[in-house]
């Protein structure tokens, strides 16, 4: 086993892999840009180093200076976590050359799965499912509409190397696909630098449903389950859940199959997940599933799939790349009750969901049965601008999908964050709606949801509580021994006060 | 003693007061007789009965003003003591006049969407500043007028930077 | 369902049975004692109403001004928790007489199992295995040495009513037999009430383990597996686990067969636990196992239960006195995984266990995956002195035993109690003993623990990185602006800090 | 800055200085240049790297003086600037002259176990203070003679109320 993990992330992710590596007797590593000196990962792992500026690309995406850490402190392994060099081949050849263990796939692995025409043309000899379309670039508007043409529209055109929605196009007649095409490659080229772009059959709103799968170094893999993904928002999920509400036992096994069939195909080894999108017939309701990608690594929903498999994936991925075999087999994995993810944003979810880095000033956390909190911050800590912006993960753990929703429903008034604005009023939302509570969920649910006017939630008797409220933390203010000989009370005077009182506030 | 209270836009007077020996309240609500209890749990904290009623209250302080928190439900909220000299902020009337288009968070000017002295929509996107790896469109809250574009495109900016001026 | 549940008891439980409710959408109702006003079960519940002094006696424990409150704010249920009057025969049916409904078995179930003796004549008849001795209280010296040669000496005397080791003599040889049987009467009659006491063959360090059973008001009783509770101090149970590292699938369906015997053979309804002690003969390994008592309520520790089963006992409690039939059968029990529970105590573990009660200044909570956390208190809160001295309990789950510990272990020191003493210390070293970790544990563990030296875990580094600390402290509180411009940075000066630097501290 | 520290009796003498400008420290520890860095996390949460190791490191202030929590492990600390006047506390030397037996929590005497004036072994029981549900046996520190008891059954005591005194 490893003595040594370098951790080549921040925020939560990292102190999930260092409170991993704690578990299993590993010395960890952290890193740290400028900025982030005080962040709890720093503050929970055992070694720490400095990487440089805060842009990123000088610090937590800067190969050399990682892999020069990782030397100089002896680490024998480097968890990537997600995002970051998580993804990057050379990242993970460079870790291979210096004579220390990447945890996650080969560089092989990476590259076969790192475009998504070479992945469609690997799908295609394996004999995946996928969305049809072409699996090459496309050479020439001509060829783009002949393809159109017989596949039909509306059609999709995706940069090979795309992500987050950059270089797609939706395109709806032929008229459209000329203007299209040279706008996704000139977008593709300048976000990727490949201008790489091919076209697929657009699935309107499906749902986005994903399967684990876990292969050892000995030829061992395995799937875990699927997870819901659809409630995206700018194609960036918001909330995930497992199992799907939309996947029987029947297609669970038929998808995990192909899955293991996929992560075969490139030779996978360590966590990785396959993305498929599922499309419902309206009328007959049966169900159809196309392989969309391949990520490479541990992905920020991973905990649904722990808590309905009672397994550790990052655990898993350590041992696997220490060279362990699969300590299970499919049949020993069961899947049981239900999980759900709430990804805790630092965003104004009233204010056209815009950042809200900042200082958090105070933070209580939610506990108790069924919920687990997986957070990257503490109170005091300055959430910094340079990053994305999701603060924690809040998982609610049920016996069924309704005990899963009602925990959530019974932790977020328990969660409150004061300093910062964050959405956790949206997944209230979410919970409580009719077509969210019954499954009724698509990649265009959000946005519908988001357009839908909010129900006025603003009761009358929680106003005039928060009128007598505001008054009584005049009064306690004013008092320079508040509630003195209460039970509970508060210290004598915190310098906030002094300061409104100086500027006249009270 | 007496207290205006704005929550939200709903007015209220309430008459409190807190006989510091016994801890007891005395609490009224538009002139009506409220039975209350209230202790401090934690600094920004209040644990508050209100007849039978338990409520966790927590209070935020902004920049922008105090918010009171009722579970996860937010409401804005002014204080004022009648006898208190300083006078109520006056709120513009939104919509007319030249309106600043302010940076809601720090980041970077990624770039303009429209130039100076050119017709927007409201709800246009004029600028769009980059914070948290995301792109933000920050848009024109009127129709009328792009006067100025008060930053250049690549400037760091921090909250309540205005970033230009629709007239 | 019910509208509106009172929660007749204070602490974790308290908040407990709050969430739960919450998460069936019933509104609860706390009751306060005068020192409990800002307790956090009264900030947690959706009504609260005070029943008056601190002690026990005249709040928690008066059933008249508890029923009164009921009535006067309309719940239709009553949850008791565990302690206070969750086991009063006299309470629960006083709740029948006023038409609200007693969250737990009748009170003609309670006071058949109320009495050791009582019960021990049920298990006579159900052909439930005991310890041998008496079924019926000792009446007379001769009688009682009569009973003792039979079954052999060393023999315990146990008073009927009985519980914290109250009237309770362990007898090595008939010499000691007259007078140990007068001490036990006589302290039996000034504890109880009741001088009964009876006569049963001593077990010298025993496991405890016991069987969670539930049953509905139709008939149905199912066990959920068994929970290994030997580590104790002073008869009270510090650490527990499911499932016990003892027992295997086929004595597991053995015991709780038994145990669903012993709930009919009581007409029992809703959750209970039976009490086994469990002997290893040190030659064959062959284990027997002999009934000790039934708790006709929810136990402290049943969170090990609801992590290896998925369900969650509270919730069904409330369902089941609802008249809902068990939603499972016992075919539909798994268990998976293994939990450990850490009863966190008010408590100076250095110093002979004393209480410490206090306010408490600051608190840290650990999280993460495999943690949860039942809490009652929070930072800020004043522990009073009145009440037994449980802050928190704090599980931890894994994949397996082994996990679970490394996952408390790892959980430990991220929990931070300031201001008080608690007893966190005692399990950092539990869980790294021997051994603990063997499975090696009996009655008599902890007390063998607590005697041999405590290794010294103060290693050098950490002592010269403390004292580092402490100056840099001294420095950083000196500063009116401490590392400004840093991130992350405290606000500028806590009042603690002006206060120390007027005493000439600084 | 030299600051003498001890640690749970050991001696530690520190230099130890802050650039505030560049927020860089400058340590020493018996002469020895120690390579250092330090930010506060939370007003008793320190976040220190020496030598490439991490440690979070808090700070519990009790009545008894200043605790230094290392993960789960605490340290009894004292720091003294020499230059500092105040004279640091001489201790007394244990089991020698009379010795004060003190409540060490809140609580009611139940009762005590041995009169005025009889024999106590070191060790033995002097009296019971319940609290929190539990009865708490107070020990004498030494073999002696009870000399008083300072308080009657049936008290509430707090805190370091003296309860007995052992000669």
């Amino acid at each position: 086993m490893f003595k040594k993990i370098l951790v080549a992330n921040r925020g939560e992710i990292a102190v999930r892999v260092i409170r991993a590596c704690r578990e299993l007797g590993i010395l960890s590593a952290a890193v740290y840009s400028d900025v982030d000196r005080a962040a709890l990962h720093v503050l929970t792992a055992d070694e720490a180093y400095s990487v440089g500026a805060a842009a990123a690309a000088e610090s937590y995406l800067n190969i050399e200076k990682i892999l020069d850490v990782a030397k100089r402190c002896g680490a024998d392994a480097i968890h990537p976590g997600y995002g970051f060099l998580s993804e990057n081949a050379k990242f993970a050849q460079a870790c291979a050359g210096a004579g220390i263990k990447f945890i996650g796939p080969t560089a092989a692995s990476m590259e076969k799965m790192g475009s998504k025409t070479r992945a469609r043309q690997q799908m295609e000899k394996a004999g995946v499912p996928f969305v049809p379309g072409t699996s090459h670039g496309l050479e020439s508007v001509q060829q783009a509409r002949e393809v159109a043409a017989k596949i039909g529209y509306p059609v999709m055109l995706k940069a090979a190397a795309g992500g987050g929605g950059k270089g797609m196009r939706l395109v709806g007649s032929e008229q459209e696909l000329q203007s299209a095409l040279e706008a996704a490659q000139s977008e593709a080229q300048r976000a990727f630098g490949d201008g790489e772009v091919y076209l697929e059959k657009a699935i309107l709103n499906p749902r986005h449903i994903e399967m684990q799968v876990l292969a050892d170094e000995h030829g061992n893999t395995v799937y875990l389950g699927e997870r819901e993904c659809s409630i995206q928002r700018r194609h960036q999920k918001v909330m995930e859940e497992a199992p799907s509400p939309l996947v029987d036992a029947g297609m669970r096994r038929h998808m995990g199959e192909v899955a293991v069939r996929v992560a075969k195909a490139a030779n996978y080894n360590n966590a990785g997940t396959v993305e498929f999108l599922v499309e419902q017939d309206p009328v007959n309701q049966e169900k159809s599933f196309y392989f969309l990608e391949m990520n490479t690594r541990l992905q920020v929903e991973h905990p649904v799939t722990e808590l309905v498999t009672g397994l550790d994936l990052v655990n898993l991925q350590i041992r696997i790349a220490a060279g362990e075999k699969l300590p299970f087999t499919q049949e020993d994995i069961l899947i049981r009750g239900h999980a759900i993810e709430c990804r805790i944003y630092a965003e104004d979810a009233d204010n056209n969901f815009f950042p809200s880095p900042g200082r958090i000033e105070m933070l209580l956390t939610p506990a108790g049965p069924g919920i687990r909190l997986d957070s990257g911050v503490y109170a005091g800590w300055n959430v910094p601008i340079d990053y994305d912006p999701l603060l924690a993960k809040l998982i609610g753990y049920g016996q069924d999908r309704q005990q899963a929703i009602s925990r959530l429903t019974r932790a977020l008034p328990e969660y409150f964050v004061a300093g910062i604005k964050t959405n956790l009023g949206l997944f209230r939302r979410i919970l409580a709606d009719g077509d969210f509570q019954s499954g009724k969920i698509d990649t265009g649910y959000l946005d519908r949801l988001l357009e839908a006017k909010a129900g006025s939630e603003h009761v009358e008797a929680e106003k005039s509580t928060a009128a007598i409220a505001a008054a009584v933390f005049s009064v306690l203010d004013s008092t320079s021994n508040p509630a003195a000989s209460k039970p509970g009370a508060g210290p004598a005077e915190s310098s906030w006060k002094r300061t409104a009182r100086t500027e006249g506030l009270m | 003693m007496i207290y205006d209270v704005t929550i939200d836009g709903s007015s209220y007077r309430l008459d409190l007061n807190l006989d510091r020996a016994t801890g007891r309240w005395r609490c009224l609500v538009g002139g009506r007789e409220v039975e209350i209890d209230a202790v401090l749990a934690q600094p920004e904290v209040l644990s508050i009965l209100i007849e039978g009623k338990a409520w966790q209250i927590r209070r935020e302080r902004l920049a922008s003003g105090l918010r009171i928190w009722v579970g996860d439900h937010s409401y804005g909220a002014e204080v004022s003591d009648p006898r208190s000299l300083r006078n109520r902020k006056v709120r513009g009337d939104a919509g007319k006049g030249p309106r600043h288009l302010v940076a809601p968070m720090p980041g970077k000017v990624v770039r303009f969407l429209v130039g100076e002295n050119s017709p927007v929509e409201a709800g246009q996107g004029v600028v769009v500043v980059e914070a948290m790896k995301m792109q933000n469109e920050i848009k024109s809250p009127k129709k009328g007028t792009v006067l100025k574009l008060s930053v250049s495109e690549g400037a760091a900016v921090i909250a309540g930077d205005v970033l230009a001026i629709v007239e």
